[in-house]
C-alpha cells in the first residue's frame, strides 16, 4: 500500500464530539507541586522545559504544594473566592438579561474565572491590562462597580461608553482596563508596545495581555511575542487555553503538536504552562513573571489550561459540536469549587459561610441590577445620545460630522 | 425548484460544486464540522468528507494565503471570512498577492479563489460585525467584487465566482440571510418564502457577473444600490410614491456601465445607496461615472444616502442603519432641483 | 531659514520635535542606526539617543501595533513604514484598531501616531515601490490623511501631525525627495534648492491640516491635486497655456472642501489628477463633492486623469506615470465642452 | 542603585559597526559531524535539540564527515560546483550590467549560492518552489536558459513577464519557480497551501519555499509554520540567516535571544540549523525534510546559517552600517571555495580545472548577455509592448482596461 505513505492532509479532530463519551486522556496531568521554580533571573534558554509540564499547586486533597505554593494567607484566599463567587454571580445575572431580551449580546467566563482574578490580584493596579473578553473578573477585583459595567452592558444613559460599543467590550482607563478590541489578538502586540513605552518613560509598571487558545493563530500574538522577545518589553501575555475556540478544538489553532507556552520558546521567552483552574498555581505563576518583569528580565508568556464552561456566547450552542457533559468530565475541575475546598481543608471556610456569601453576592448583584435596568436597557428606558457616534472619530470632528449630524437632527 | 432562503441557496452553489468539481474544496474559521457561525457550509464536511470542507485556524491571512496557494496549484478554493470585519489581516495577500499573480506572472500563475464573507449591518452586531468595506477592494486591480441581494441571485452568482479564474470577493448581505429585509425594523420579519426569488434550481446554473439587475422599473430618479439597500430602495420607492428605478448592481468590479448609462439618461437623476462611510465609498465611484457620462441629461446633482463617517454603533442600529425614510428623502433631494 | 530638500525637511522635523518633546519618539525598519533607506531618519539616533529612534523588525503589523500602544500609554510614536506599498500587513491595526480606539472608548483612549511612509511612482520601483493607496485610508473614519509637495509644506505639516491627537497617515512623495519633478523624465533634474518652498525654518512651525494651497490662480479650469502631481499640473498648465487654477491638497482628510468649491464656482470647470488607480481612487470622492456643491456652475463633466486600473508595470514607467501632456489633455476635456 | 534593575528598553546591537573589528565570537560553531542524524520518522518533540545545534559536514580540512555526509559521487559535487561558479559569474555580469545602466536594480546571493543550488539538486525538479530574491542558483540548477533569466532583467521585447515587473522577480513555471513577490514572507503560508493542495490531491510532489533571517518578523511566515503543523503539509520552509536584513543585524529580527530554527519547534515542527556554506550539509539536511514530507510526516523548518558578502541590492551601501571586511572574517567562509577545496581534497578536481571552468563560465555568461543586449536593455532596444500591463489584470479585460488602452493609443 505505497499510497499510505504518499502525503495525505490532515484534518485535526477533536476526541470527542456530540454523542461520544468526553475524552481528556490526550491531557497530561502532573502531580501538584513536582514541577520546579527556577529563580526569577534565569535565563530562558534554561527553562525550557516548563513550556512542556503543568505547573499545580493545590492537589486533588486540596492541599496546597511545592515550590509554586505563593503562601497567601486565609483572609487573600478568602477574597479571592469571594470575587469568583461575585463575577459569576454578575455573569450569570448578565447572561439572563441577554436571554431576557435586556441587550444584544453577551459571554461568560464560566469556569475560567481564576485567570482574570488571580491576575489582578498578583499584579499591581497601576499595571495595564489588554485583555480579551473573558477576564470580567479582573475588573470586578480591581474595584470596577458593577453598576457601570451593567450600564454598559445595557447601552443605557449611563454607560460610559455612550451605546457606542457592544456588551462587554468595556474601556475602563480608572481601572487600567484598555478598550477590549473585538478583533482576536491585536490587543497582545499593543500590550507590548505599551511595556515599550513604560520601560523608555522609565517607569516600573507593567503590561499583561490575554487571549484565547484559538486567537494565537493570529499573526498579531506573533509579532507581540516577537517584539516582547527583541526589546525586552515588561509584559506578561496570557494564553486561556480553554480547549475550544467557538466549535474548533485547540488542535485546530496548532494544539495537536504542541503545546501554546511552546510559541514563547520558539522566540526565546520564558514560557509557562499552568493549570489554569488552580487559583494558587495561576497566581504564583503571575507574580513570578511580574517580578522577572519589573527587574528588567523582559517578557514572559503563560499558558494556562482551563477549560470554557459555557458556550461561546449567548449566540452559540456548543451541544452542537461538544459532549453535552464535557465540563463534568473535565480533569482539572472548577476552579471555583477548588479553592473552597482548599479554604474549607483548612478550615478557613465553610458550606454555610459559602451559601450565606453566595446569596449576599446575588443579591447584591440584583439590587444593582434593578438600579442599572431603572435608568435604562438597550430597548428601554433612558438612552444616551446618539451624537456620540460622531463626537468621537476625531478630538475635532470636522463638517462632515456636523453636516451628518444636523442631517440626524441632532 | 426548490423553496431557498439565501443561507440554503449559498449552501446549494457549494454543494452542487464541491460535487461537479474535485477541485473545489471549502474552507473557513467554524465552517467545517460545525458548518459555519451562519450555518453556510452546514452538512458540507458531512456529506462530502474531512478535506472537502474543513475548519481553520484563526487567521484570516492563512487562510486567503493556503487558499491563494491551493489556487496556485490548481484547485479552486472557496474561503469563508466569518465576518468581513475580520478580513484585514489577510488585506495584504488579498491585495498585494492574490490580485496581483496573475499579473506579476503575465499569465503563468492564476489564483480562482472566491472569499465569501458576511457584510453589512442591522443586526446590532456593532463596530466589529456591520462593517461594508467593498470599496477597499473595488479599488484593487486585479479583484472582482459581487454582490447578492436575493436567494436566487446569491446562488447563481456564487457558482459564477467559483467558476471565474480570477480572484472574487463575494459580500453576502447577512441581513438578508433569512428574509428579505426592507428597512422596516419595527415591523415582522418576512421569511424568504414569500418572495419570488427564492425559488430556486436544486441544481447548476450560473448568473453572469458584470450584469446588473433592474428591479423596478421607473422614471423619476435612478437609485443605484446592491445588497440589503435594494429591498430598502424598493420600498422607498413603494412607500413614498416616487416612481424611481431601482438597479441592482449585484457586480462592483465589473460595472455594468451600460445598464446605469441608459438608466440615467432616461430619469435624468441619480441616488446613490450604501451602507459603507460616504467618504470614498464606492457610491463616490458610482456618481463620478454618473455625473461624466450623463452629464447633460442630470437635471440634478447625484445625491449619495450612505453610511455615516463614523464606526458603527452599537445601540444606535437603527440611527445608523438606512432606512427607506432616509432613502425617500435621498430620492426628494434629487427631485426638488 | 535654510535651504533644505524634502528630506531634510522631514528630518528636521523630526529632530525639532525629538528635542521639544519627550514624548516624541521615531522608529521603523532601518529607521535607525542606518537613517533609513531614504535617510530621512539620518542621525536622529546619533543625536538623541538609541531609545528616541531606533530598528525594528521586519513587521509592519508589530511597528503599528507597537506604535498604539506607546500612544495609548501617552507618548507620540513617529513609525516609519519603508514603502506604503508594505503598509498592508499593518492594514488591520490601522483600521480595526488606531482608527477606532478613541471612538470605542468614547475618548478614554487615543493614538497620537503619526505613521510616515513614502508614496507614488516615477523611480522605476515597479509594482511594489510606486503605489499611491490613499483612498484605503481615507474611507476610514478614524484616519486623516496628509500629502506634501514642498520640503516647506513638508515640515510644517509633519509637525502638525506629530502634535496632532488623532492618528495620521502622512504619505511622502517619494520622487518629490530630491527635487520638485515635473514629469518630464526626458529633462534634467531640478534639485529643491531652485525652488522658493525649499527655504525652511530650522525651527518649530506648522501648517493647519485640513488647509489646501492655491499653488497657481487661473480661470479656465480647476486642478484638484497633491504630492508629485500638484508639479505636474503646474508644468502642464505653463507649457499648454490654459489658465488653470490648480490647488494643492495638502490633505485628504480633513478636507478643504471650501477652497475647492469656491475655485470651481469660480472657474466652471474641474479636473482632478492622481497617480492611484482611477477606480474608487479619492478622484471619484472629489469629483462627486464637486458635482453636488458646484452642479450650476459646472459647464462640463469633472474629468478625471489618474493611475490606470493595473498594478504599476516596471518597464513601462513613463507609460504609466502622469506626464504634464496627459494633465494638459484632461484640462482640454473639460474645456472642449 | 535600584534604577538599574528597572525595566529599561532594550534595543539590539551588533557586534561591530563599521570601524570596528569584525567579532563573531557570539555564533556557536561545534565540530563538523558531531550532530546526531534522527531518522526521518521520528516525533519533532524528540529532536528539539537540532534546532540550536549547528549541522556541519565538511571539516575545517576539507573532509566530509559525521552521520550527514549525504555521500554523493564526485560527478554530482563537481555538477555543484560548476553550477556555482555560473551563478555567481550570471549575477556578477548582470550586477555590472545594473552598473552600467542597463537596467534599474538587482540583487546578488553571493556567498550564499549553495543553498539554492543544493535545494534544486536534493529536491526533484517537479517540487514546487516559493522563493524569496536570493536563489537564483536554484533556478539556473533546474535548467533555466541564461538568457531567460537577462532578458527579464532586461525587461527587453523576448521578457517573457513583458516588462512588467522589476528585475529579478522571476516566474517559471515550466521549472517550478512561483512568480516572486516583491512583499516579504508572503510566500511562506502560499507555499504551504500549495503543499496542502498536492496532500489534497493525492500528489506525491512537495513544495519548498525561501526567506531571509529578517523576514522571518513578518506574520506571514508563523501563519506558514502554523498551517503547516496543523495541517502536516509536505513542505519545507528555508530561513537564510545571513546575519543582516539590509542594515539590521539578526538580533533585530529575534536573533538575540535563540536561534531562527527555534521558531519551528513553537509550533511543534522538526527544525534543523545547519551550516548554509557547507553544501554537503545544506544537501543532507534538504534530503531528510524531502524524505520526511514525501512519506506524510509534513513539513520542516531549516534555519541556514550564512552570511551576505555582498550589498543588499545594488541599491545599497553596506559599509554604512558594518565593517568593510566583515565577510573576511565570516568563520563559516564562502561555499564555493569550501565545495572547492573538498573536491580538490578528494583529488576529483584542481586549480587548473577551476580556473578553466570560470574562464568558460564567464564565456558562456558574457555570449548569451550580449545575446539578450542585442533584443534589448531597459532604455534600448525593443521592448514588449504596453499592452501587456492591461492583459494581465484578469483573464478577460473589462471596459476600463479597453478604454485606458484606447487612451494610451495601443
Ligand atoms: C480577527 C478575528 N477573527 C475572527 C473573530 C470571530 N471570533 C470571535 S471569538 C472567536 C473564537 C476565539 O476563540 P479563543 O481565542 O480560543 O477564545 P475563547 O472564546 O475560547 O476564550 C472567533 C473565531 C474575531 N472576533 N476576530
Ligand atoms: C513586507 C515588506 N516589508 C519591507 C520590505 C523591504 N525590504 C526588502 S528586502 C528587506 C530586508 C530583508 O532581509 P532578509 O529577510 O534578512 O533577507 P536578505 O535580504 O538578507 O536575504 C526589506 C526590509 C519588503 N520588501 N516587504
Ligand atoms: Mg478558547
Ligand atoms: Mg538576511
Amino acid at each position: 500500500m505505497q499510497n499510505l505513505s504518499k502525503p495525505r492532509l490532515h484534518i485535526p479532530v477533536p476526541a470527542a464530539r456530540p454523542g461520544d463519551t468526553p475524552d481528556f486522556s490526550r491531557l497530561e496531568i502532573p502531580e501538584a507541586g513536582s514541577v520546579r521554580r527556577p529563580d526569577t533571573a534565569s535565563d530562558p534558554a534554561e527553562m525550557r522545559d516548563l513550556a512542556y509540564d503543568l505547573i499545580r499547586v493545590l492537589d486533588f486533597d486540596h492541599r496546597a504544594v511545592g515550590p509554586w505554593d505563593p503562601r497567601l494567607d486565609p483572609e487573600t484566599l478568602r477574597r479571592a473566592l469571594r470575587l469568583m463567587v461575585l463575577d459569576r454571580a454578575f455573569e450569570e445575572r448578565m447572561h439572563q438579561a441577554q436571554r431576557q431580551g435586556k441587550t444584544s449580546f453577551f459571554m461568560r467566563g464560566l469556569g475560567e474565572e481564576a485567570i482574570g482574578i488571580a491576575h489582578a490580584m498578583a499584579l499591581s493596579d497601576e499595571d495595564m491590562c489588554f485583555t480579551s473578553y473573558r477576564q470580567q473578573g479582573l475588573l470586578i477585583a480591581r474595584g470596577c462597580p458593577l453598576i457601570d459595567m451593567m450600564n454598559q452592558v445595557y447601552n443605557n444613559a449611563a454607560d460610559k461608553l455612550h451605546g457606542l460599543q457592544v456588551p462587554l467590550h468595556y474601556s475602563f482607563p480608572e481601572f487600567g482596563y484598555f478598550a477590549m478590541s473585538g478583533n482576536l489578538a491585536t490587543q497582545v502586540p499593543q500590550a507590548v508596545g505599551w511595556a515599550m513605552a513604560a520601560a523608555y518613560s522609565g517607569d516600573d509598571r507593567i503590561a499583561a495581555t490575554f487571549l484565547g487558545d484559538g486567537a494565537t493563530a493570529e499573526g498579531d500574538f506573533y509579532t507581540g511575542l516577537l517584539f516582547a522577545s527583541v526589546y525586552r518589553a515588561p509584559v506578561i501575555i496570557s494564553v486561556s487555553n480553554n480547549q475550544w475556540a467557538i466549535s474548533c478544538f485547540a488542535g485546530i489553532a496548532g494544539g495537536e503538536r504542541t503545546t501554546f507556552a511552546a510559541r514563547g520558546v520558539g522566540v526565546g521567552l520564558p514560557s509557562l504552562r499552568v493549570d489554569g483552574n488552580d487559583f494558587l498555581a495561576v497566581y504564583a505563576a503571575v507574580q513570578w513573571a511580574a517580578e522577572r518583569a519589573r527587574s528588567n528580565h523582559g517578557a514572559t508568556l503563560i499558558e494556562f489550561v482551563t477549560y470554557r464552561a459555557h458556550g461561546h456566547s449567548t449566540s452559540d450552542d456548543p451541544t452542537r459540536y461538544r459532549p453535552a457533559d464535557e465540563f463534568a468530565a473535565w480533569p482539572l475541575g472548577d476552579p471555583l469549587q477548588r479553592l473552597k475546598g482548599h479554604l474549607v481543608a483548612l478550615d478557613e471556610w465553610s458550606e454555610e459561610r459559602h451559601q450565606a456569601y453566595e446569596q449576599e453576592a446575588k443579591d447584591e448583584v440584583r439590587a444593582l441590577q434593578r438600579e442599572a435596568e431603572a435608568i435604562g436597557t438597550l430597548h428601554t428606558g433612558t438612552k444616551p445620545s446618539a451624537r456620540a457616534m460622531f463626537d468621537h472619530v476625531f478630538e475635532e470632528s470636522d463638517w462632515r460630522h456636523r453636516r451628518q449630524r444636523q442631517e440626524m437632527g441632532i | 425548484m426548490a423553496n431557498m432562503n439565501m443561507i440554503q441557496a449559498l449552501n446549494s452553489a457549494m454543494d452542487v460544486m464541491i460535487e461537479r468539481d474535485p477541485k473545489v474544496l471549502v474552507f473557513g474559521e467554524d465552517a467545517g464540522y460545525f458548518g459555519g457561525v451562519f450555518r453556510v457550509t452546514d452538512g458540507l464536511q458531512k456529506k462530502h468528507g474531512m478535506t472537502r470542507c474543513f475548519d481553520t485556524p484563526i487567521s484570516e491571512g492563512g487562510i486567503v494565503a493556503a487558499g491563494i496557494g491551493m489556487a496556485v496549484y490548481g484547485l479552486r478554493p472557496v474561503l469563508e471570512i466569518q465576518f468581513v470585519d475580520y478580513i484585514f489581516p489577510a488585506y495584504d495577500q488579498l491585495v498585494s498577492e492574490a490580485a496581483k499573480i496573475r499579473w506579476r506572472s503575465a499569465g503563468g500563475y492564476t489564483v480562482p479563489i472566491t472569499v465569501r464573507t458576511p457584510y453589512g449591518g442591522g443586526i446590532f452586531g456593532g463596530q466589529t460585525h456591520s462593517q461594508s468595506p467593498e470599496s477597499l477592494f473595488t479599488h484593487i486591480a486585479g479583484l472582482k467584487t459581487v454582490i447578492p441581494s436575493t436567494p436566487y441571485d446569491a446562488k447563481g452568482l456564487l457558482i459564477s465566482a467559483i467558476e471565474m479564474n480570477d480572484p472574487v470577493i463575494f459580500l453576502e448581505p447577512k441581513r438578508l440571510y433569512n428574509g428579505p429585509f426592507n428597512g422596516h425594523h419595527d415591523q415582522p420579519v418576512v421569511p424568504w418564502s414569500k418572495h419570488p426569488a427564492s425559488d430556486v434550481p436544486e441544481g447548476y446554473y450560473t448568473i453572469p457577473l458584470g450584469k446588473a439587475a433592474t428591479v423596478r422599473e421607473g422614471d423619476a430618479v435612478t437609485v443605484l444600490c446592491y445588497g440589503t439597500m435594494v429591498h430598502v430602495a424598493v420600498t422607498a420607492a413603494e412607500e413614498s410614491g416616487i416612481d424611481a428605478e431601482v438597479i441592482d448592481l449585484r457586480t462592483l468590479v465589473p460595472l455594468d456601465l451600460e445598464a446605469i448609462v441608459a438608466s440615467v439618461k432616461k430619469t435624468g437623476r441619480c441616488l446613490v445607496v450604501h451602507e459603507a462611510p460616504e467618504t470614498s465609498g464606492y457610491g463616490a465611484e458610482l456618481a463620478t461615472l454618473v455625473q461624466k457620462h450623463c452629464f447633460y441629461h442630470l437635471e440634478a446633482p447625484v445625491e449619495r444616502v450612505c453610511g455615516y463617517d463614523t464606526p458603527y454603533p452599537h445601540a444606535f442600529e437603527w440611527d445608523y442603519f438606512i432606512g427607506p425614510d432616509r432613502v425617500a428623502a435621498g430620492m426628494r433631494l434629487t427631485l426638488e432641483r
